[in-house]
């Protein structure tokens, strides 16, 4: 027998090496979701709908109908496929930036509206595709290119709170968590949970998942980490915000 | 697909925006997703109010820019799925507009102009011209059809579902507020009862089988790495546009031998032309008309052989030189003398048709 | 996924309860997976990954075949494989 | 497309002149006739003048607005000042003799002016709702554009579920016909 | 002396009766917004930003200098205008409609960034202008232009709670409430503490007004009320969601 | 206003976007609200570096939407404000460039055009084109200065905000991703010291003075209740616009007495017809070009006057006729030949156009 | 404001120690006072306001100068005025 | 705007052609020449082949980038391979020797093909973190565009506050830049 790398079965594997760059959470992330295609068995009837922003880079990433769409409009996209067809399961994928600068509109909406489809939404403080500008996640005090001196809060605003403002927004059956990459398992359950949660049809689900971008960070691998579980973490608490029988035990 | 809306022919009078809402569900539309706006408001309505009985759906959206992706999403999971709009509505439509003339997504929009630029009015104009045929930050490969009668809007919403989904460009019906408002008698009919068979859809996502074994997953896109995959995909649009654009431009003309003054308008300002055209006639005079109604793509050889054989034409719009624009670069080459009446935002009455046209035959003499 | 993908480097591991694999092809030496090691196990490897930077490489004295490595890695890259008769 | 009559109604919002106008396109409709109408709108939804404009004709009808209508009616004084745009030489201009401090702001150039009392009619000899089909009343009386039968079919159609109710209503409305037709009709306007 | 109505000095008399409807909300809290003025002194330093939407009624409504922009951009102008004049004290005022649905994202991110305006926004749970479409916040199962049914909630959505999603993303200096036309002195009140903080530079203002809108409701004037006090105020209870030293006593 | 960013002439060499963000501190401009976009970024990105040194103010909004009403926010406070985009973002940035446009509110957007429709590529483009000129519900009322180099995008962004402020039109600078990302040489300088005067901002709101006692209260609006009420105000604006019109319009021309080829190029693709031209004209082949620097107003007399003499135009694009349609338009009754070489989305070398060139005047022999 | 708006019409109520003042040129008849009056105090009138509908007025007897109707009139067509002295 | 030497540099992300071309085109900047200076970006962050498209001339630059290059220098396999396309009759084409398995990928067209052991040569006689000095020597030796002094004071320029720290940097710079230099420079190629 052929000895293969243990990549998920929904992966495409035509296009691996995939896209980002050495390091990139979202392929983690998107390793989580592969898995948890997998153990669904739902890669037949899903569809998965990238934002512009480096999810982009994930457009033939997934042996399953990919639809690549503009900066911040995969939520309006994937409520529209899911409402004309709910049999599919889908996944609007987005960075930050899409989801809770330029399209938070369609994320505060379809989550108020309870629309059922799943959010998985990539937290990495910053605009990564267009080169590590400012994202609403920034951190205070975070370097970007346009934030060079250090995101001042007073000037610059404060760190979007994304699964806090959904939980407040959504109904009884919604699913809000924020996971990370650095606690793959747990993040994994979460995506999966959301995605059942979607499958069920009981509501709104959305999963921030924080993320790397060593590139933007300009960190090594151990600086990459360091910023995500010392510094992340501790201005976004993973943990399950919403769940259609309440909080996590 | 429930029952069916129409049977027979039935002489109805209704507002135009009625007739869209009937000609939708005739051509068997099945979603409807829209942001209100005046004056195109009354289409979500009729359409909120049938949309039960006939088993078709609809969603109010956030935005304009929402009611264009969710159209388009309602697309691509292969239903025969429309928006409508105006106005500042259209300039937010022009964004998933662009994306679906990139991936040919064959969207339906209907445009119900008003007063520009900005909010403006909520009234009437034909300043959506340009936005509509050449929106976005791409080369205009779309289909856009200028109607100016109940008649017209119920017809060509429902070829528009056909020419859309045929070609699969995104395709516009072009009327505005007074006909959105306004009532005037037309025939409505079930397409299928005339004859006309309606092209079928075809999902782009979520088709059966496995994605990998039994099909190639869908991996639609829009975004390219270099410049010369883009120019490539880009040439076989254009290629494909150019190839049917015969097919589909339409005109209407009357009196066009040897005209004084050839009128050409669109829309509804093209019935005052029309009662202007007809009353000179009357009256001796050798006036005739032209009326694009495709303006997209325009029928340029047409115009170009009527225009050959007057001696002026008369651009008669309610827009400050857009349709003039493309009249302009249509007959490039050619030296008929234009003349113009041109009224930004606000209707044009046959007399004034009439009274400019006159004017214009006395200069001549 | 082109072949060389799915050339590998094995390392029998956790006292030979276990395989360490490395794929080349897919690893781009970013180095997570090192640092995530609870064990110290692994360090760069002479291979060369796909961008022409160093891989990885375990310890076999040290891996314990926790999973963790294969469990960050981005790329896929890495597969740890318990032996079959383990489970028995 | 060919001529048509112009008729412009105008008036406060309550007054109910775009009822006027779907009622008697409706009748005009009916007898088979072409009708457009369309009503103003604009930003406000209450508190402008209200105007109907309408035609109706033998073929199918042009352009929707007109500059200057065969028949333009004005119910308050706002709507008088309003509708002085739509006057022109052939227009019969009718307002409510009801109507103060208007004297100054009639129409300079109207073929002719006529003040009806339509209001205290109907206050007075009907009952004020029924003062707007006194007014469809005055409308046909200046342009004979439908039968006053017709008229009264398409009120049946249009308030027959009402006067089921109370059959009095008919007998009021179609009365209010008539009167608003008489108060015009044969006063050389048509 | 001349007997003068009670009409705040900041209204511009001149245009006065104003072109709202009979019973319209909006007068009732343009009026509360007048007092506040008046009361604060601010008329010569104040700019005032109306929506699209019945709001946009009120551009020549105040002695006071006012940009009428675009239906649901009054946020990011005012946003705009603050940060180019410190000294100017801004209120953005919009419906319902332009607040949570077409200008969402503005109200979310102005309110993470914690820009220094105030938002006042009059929930009449319809899209008014356009002739009562439903709105963010049209109650379940109320009947509009394009819910002739009644509101759906499984389809169409639930309603917005605009100032609880704020509350959730705002920060310390903050000041979010609801008030309600019904309850005038402490609509009034709210909006004062709203504009007293942006005066302070506190932080964030927003105050949702709970309103009447008789001519979609076709509702007489008991019912109007009776909609107002019994069945909004129920979905959207007013009071103070954030203060900026705490909730209120 | 803090100190003066440059003194002297200076010989640098930088990117484009570099060259815009010094160009515009030399404006004096206070503010850049601005939303991140390829290949714009660097805008924003030297922008803010420099920001604190010279008291600038900066804003990254949460969408060019904001980006656009926000600027037009600064401009009504009475501050030189601008903001920058590309492509998707420029479609957005068209709905509040409708409201300054209907309020003549002096924004200024540098455009850096990339490859569309849709998000399509981050590079480069001349596809924006009749977005930037007649984008929005309107009759593109606004001015926009197409350039070819550094030095120009440095010159004219400067030029920019003095034509905007003087005519109150949203102004915009188009350029594109070679241009944004390229690194060549300028000159950079402070305008005074050049004898440029800025023209001087001025505040539409919070103006000194109790507003309804001291002075009439700022009530701007853009939205009206009657069609007659805004035909009035367009009117009046495309007076003043058609006024202003010969005193802003810019080209360029090269060799125009009797060419047997007249290249007509703008924007950095002119570059490569430029050495075309001369290269021909090097051979002893009568080729020469036009090249409008103004897209919008058009410098119609100018070119019909360089048209007039050429037995053949050919036009070069990197676009699918965007500025084909402006020749066509502008030169129409006239019946010079029009050959082109359109090439949406990428680049076009001088080879290219003298390949293209050549192939036309042999036809002609 | 159109001088027909200044005019008004003056009832004295709360057993004389205030007045109740309708504008009629600013009243547009919505009857939103006439429900939020505690007293059940205010009637419709015969004088017609802005869009020619009934104004309000106020019974003398009932009223009790609470200024309810004032507060939430959206037109400030109401006017409550406590006569100087009762304040002294 | 005049004719210039164009030249295209590709390699991986971390080869640093991009550092090479800056240095270049500062130093053909300090010599009063004009340049013209573009990477190719994308929409990948990293991954991507990294190209940066040179020209240096006597006049004003015409157009940033060129079809075929005058040298095009491709220092791994998929930089060979996509190189291709900037490969016409005029080019010299100079790619690493270490490069495996890219025979048949070499350009059919070019004017001159040639190998250089670059990395080699960095890795063994110098430190492999100067291989992007050698190159631009290489690119020197092959194109005179600069004088070597120029090119020296241009690294000192960018480089010097390292070399203050380690004053042994220099030395290895500069050699590396000759060693480029002699690599091409006499093989008929400029
Ligand atoms: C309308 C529009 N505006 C701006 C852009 C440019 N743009 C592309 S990606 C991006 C930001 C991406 O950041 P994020 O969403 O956080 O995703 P990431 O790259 O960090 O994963 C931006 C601003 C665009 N494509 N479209
Ligand atoms: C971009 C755009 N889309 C749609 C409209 C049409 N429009 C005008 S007002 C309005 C809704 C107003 O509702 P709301 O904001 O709740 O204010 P209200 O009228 O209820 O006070 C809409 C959809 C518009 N003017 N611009
Ligand atoms: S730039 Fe950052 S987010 Fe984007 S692919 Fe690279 S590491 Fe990932
Ligand atoms: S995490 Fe994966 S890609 Fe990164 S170094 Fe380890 S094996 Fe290689
Ligand atoms: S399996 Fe565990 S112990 Fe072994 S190398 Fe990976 S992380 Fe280290
Ligand atoms: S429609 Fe409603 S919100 Fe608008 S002015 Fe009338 S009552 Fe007020
Ligand atoms: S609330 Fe005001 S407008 Fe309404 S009826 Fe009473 S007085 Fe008149
Ligand atoms: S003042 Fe009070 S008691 Fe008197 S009428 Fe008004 S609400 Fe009634
Ligand atoms: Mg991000
Ligand atoms: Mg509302």
């Amino acid at each position: 027998m052929e000895v293969m790398p243990k990549i998920p079965k929904s992966w495409n594997l035509e296009t691996k090496p995939h896209k980002f760059c050495p390091g990139c959470g979202h392929g983690m992330v998107l390793k989580a979701l592969g898995q948890a295609i997998d153990e669904l068995g739902i890669q037949d009837r899903m569809v998965f709908g990238c934002d512009i922003g480096c999810s982009l880079l994930s457009w033939d990433f997934f042996n399953v109908d990919t639809v690549q769409t503009h900066h911040g409009r995969t939520t309006p996209v994937m409520v529209g496929v899911k409402r004309a067809n709910p049999e599919l399961i889908v996944v609007a994928y987005m960075g930050d930036g899409g989801g809770y600068a330029i399209g938070s509109q369609h994320l505060v909406n379809a989550a108020t509206r309870d629309d059922k489809i799943t959010v998985l939404l990539v937290n990495n403080t910053n605009y990564a595709m267009t080169g590590g500008q400012m994202a609403p996640t920034t951190m205070p005090g975070q370097k970007t290119e346009t934030t060079p001196y250090g995101r001042d809060v007073s000037e610059a605003g404060y760190p979007m709170m994304g699964p806090e403002m959904v939980a407040a927004i959504s109904h009884e059956g919604a699913y809000v968590a924020r996971g990370s990459v650095a606690k793959f398992r747990r993040l994994k359950a979460y995506i999966k949970k959301a995605l059942e949660n979607q499958m069920a049809g009981r509501g709104f689900s959305f999963v921030e998942a924080l993320s790397t971008c060593p590139t933007n960070w300009r960190t090594n691998a151990q600086q990459t980490w360091a910023f995500l579980e010392d510094q992340m973490t501790k201005q976004y608490p993973p943990g399950e915000l919403k769940t259609p029988t309440g909080k996590e035990a | 697909m429930g029952e069916k809306p129409i049977r027979g022919e039935q002489k109805t009078f209704m507002t135009g925006n009625e007739a869209v809402a009937w000609a939708a569900l005739a051509a068997g539309a099945e979603i409807m997703y829209g942001y209100p706006i005046t004056p195109q408001n009354e289409i979500m309505q009729y359409w909120t109010r049938l949309a039960p009985k006939y088993e078709k759906r609809f969603l109010q959206t956030e935005d304009e820019l929402s009611a264009g992706f969710t159209t388009v999403g309602g697309v691509l999971a292969g239903r025969r799925a429309f928006t409508a709009t105006a106005g500042p509505g259209n300039v937010l439509m022009q964004e998933p507009m662009s994306m679906a003339e990139a991936m040919r997504i064959p969207t339906v929009v209907i445009v119900q102009q008003r007063g520009g630029p900005s909010t403006a009015t909520v009234i009437y104009s034909q300043q959506e011209v340009t936005l509509t045929c050449f929106g976005g930050n791409g080369e205009g490969l779309r289909v856009v059809y200028s109607t100016s009668s109940h008649q017209e809007l119920f017809d060509y919403t429902i070829k528009a579902f056909n020419t859309a989904w045929k070609y699969r460009f995104p395709t516009f019906v072009l009327a505005d507020g007074y006909q959105a408002k306004m009532r005037e008698s037309l025939v409505i009919y079930d397409p299928q009862e005339k004859g006309i068979a309606m092209v079928p859809t075809e999902a782009y996502v979520g088709k059966a089988g496995a994605p990998g074994e039994d099909r190639a997953p869908a991996h639609l896109r829009n975004t390219y790495n270099i410049e010369e995959e883009l120019v490539e995909v880009l040439e076989e649009s254009i290629k494909e546009y150019d190839q049917m654009a015969p097919q589909i431009t339409e005109y209407e003309e009357f009196n066009t031998e040897n005209a004084d003054v050839l009128l050409i308008a669109h829309g509804i300002v093209f019935r005052s032309v029309a009662m202007a055209a007809r009353e000179l006639t009357a009256e001796g005079l050798k006036v005739g008309y032209f009326r694009p109604i495709t303006l997209r793509p325009f029928p340029q050889e047409e115009l170009r052989r009527a225009a050959a054989k007057a001696k002026r034409l008369l651009v008669v719009e309610s827009a400050y030189g857009q349709l003039l624009k493309l009249v302009k670069e249509n007959l490039y080459g050619m030296d008929v003398p234009i003349e113009t009446y041109l009224r930004p935002g606000v209707g044009i009455t046959p007399e004034e048709v009439v009274t400019r046209a006159k004017t214009i035959l006395g200069e001549e003499e | 996924m082109e072949k060389t993908a799915l050339k590998y480097v094995e390392k029998e591991v956790h006292q030979g309860k276990a395989f360490f694999r490395i794929f080349p092809g897919l690893c781009k030496g970013c180095g997570l997976c090192r640092e995530k090691c609870p064990e110290e196990a692994i360090s760069w490897s002479e291979e060369l990954g796909v961008y022409g930077t160093p891989t990885v490489v375990a310890d076999p004295e040290k891996c314990i075949a926790c999973g963790a490595c294969e469990q960050v890695c981005p790329d896929c890259a890495i597969a740890i494989e318990r032996k079959a008769k383990e489970k028995e | 497309m060919g001529k048509a009559v112009k008729i412009a109604l105008a008036g406060e919002g309550g007054q109910g002149v775009q009822s006027v106008a779907m009622i008697l396109t409706e009748a005009a409709a009916m007898e088979g006739k072409e009708i457009l109408y369309i009503p103003n709108f604009g930003v406000e939804q209450r508190g402008g003048v209200s105007i109907a404009f309408v035609q109706i004709g033998e073929e199918k009808i042009g352009a929707p607005k007109f500059k200057t209508g065969d028949i333009v009616i004005a119910l308050s004084d706002r709507a008088v000042r309003r509708m002085d745009m739509h006057v022109g030489p052939q227009t019969v201009f009718i307002y409510d003799t009801s109507i103060k401090g208007v004297e100054d702001d009639l129409p300079q150039n109207a073929r002719r002016i006529l003040a009806i009392p339509a209001l205290e009619t109907a206050n007075k000899e009907l009952h004020p709702r029924v003062f707007n089909i006194l007014i469809m009343g005055a409308v046909i009386g200046a342009t004979h554009v439908v039968s006053l039968d017709k008229a009264k079919e398409a009120i049946e159609k249009k308030l027959g579920y009402k006067f089921e109710k109370n059959p009095k209503l008919r007998e009021m409305n179609f009365k209010a016909l008539e009167r608003g037709y008489e108060m015009v009709a044969g006063k050389g306007v048509a």
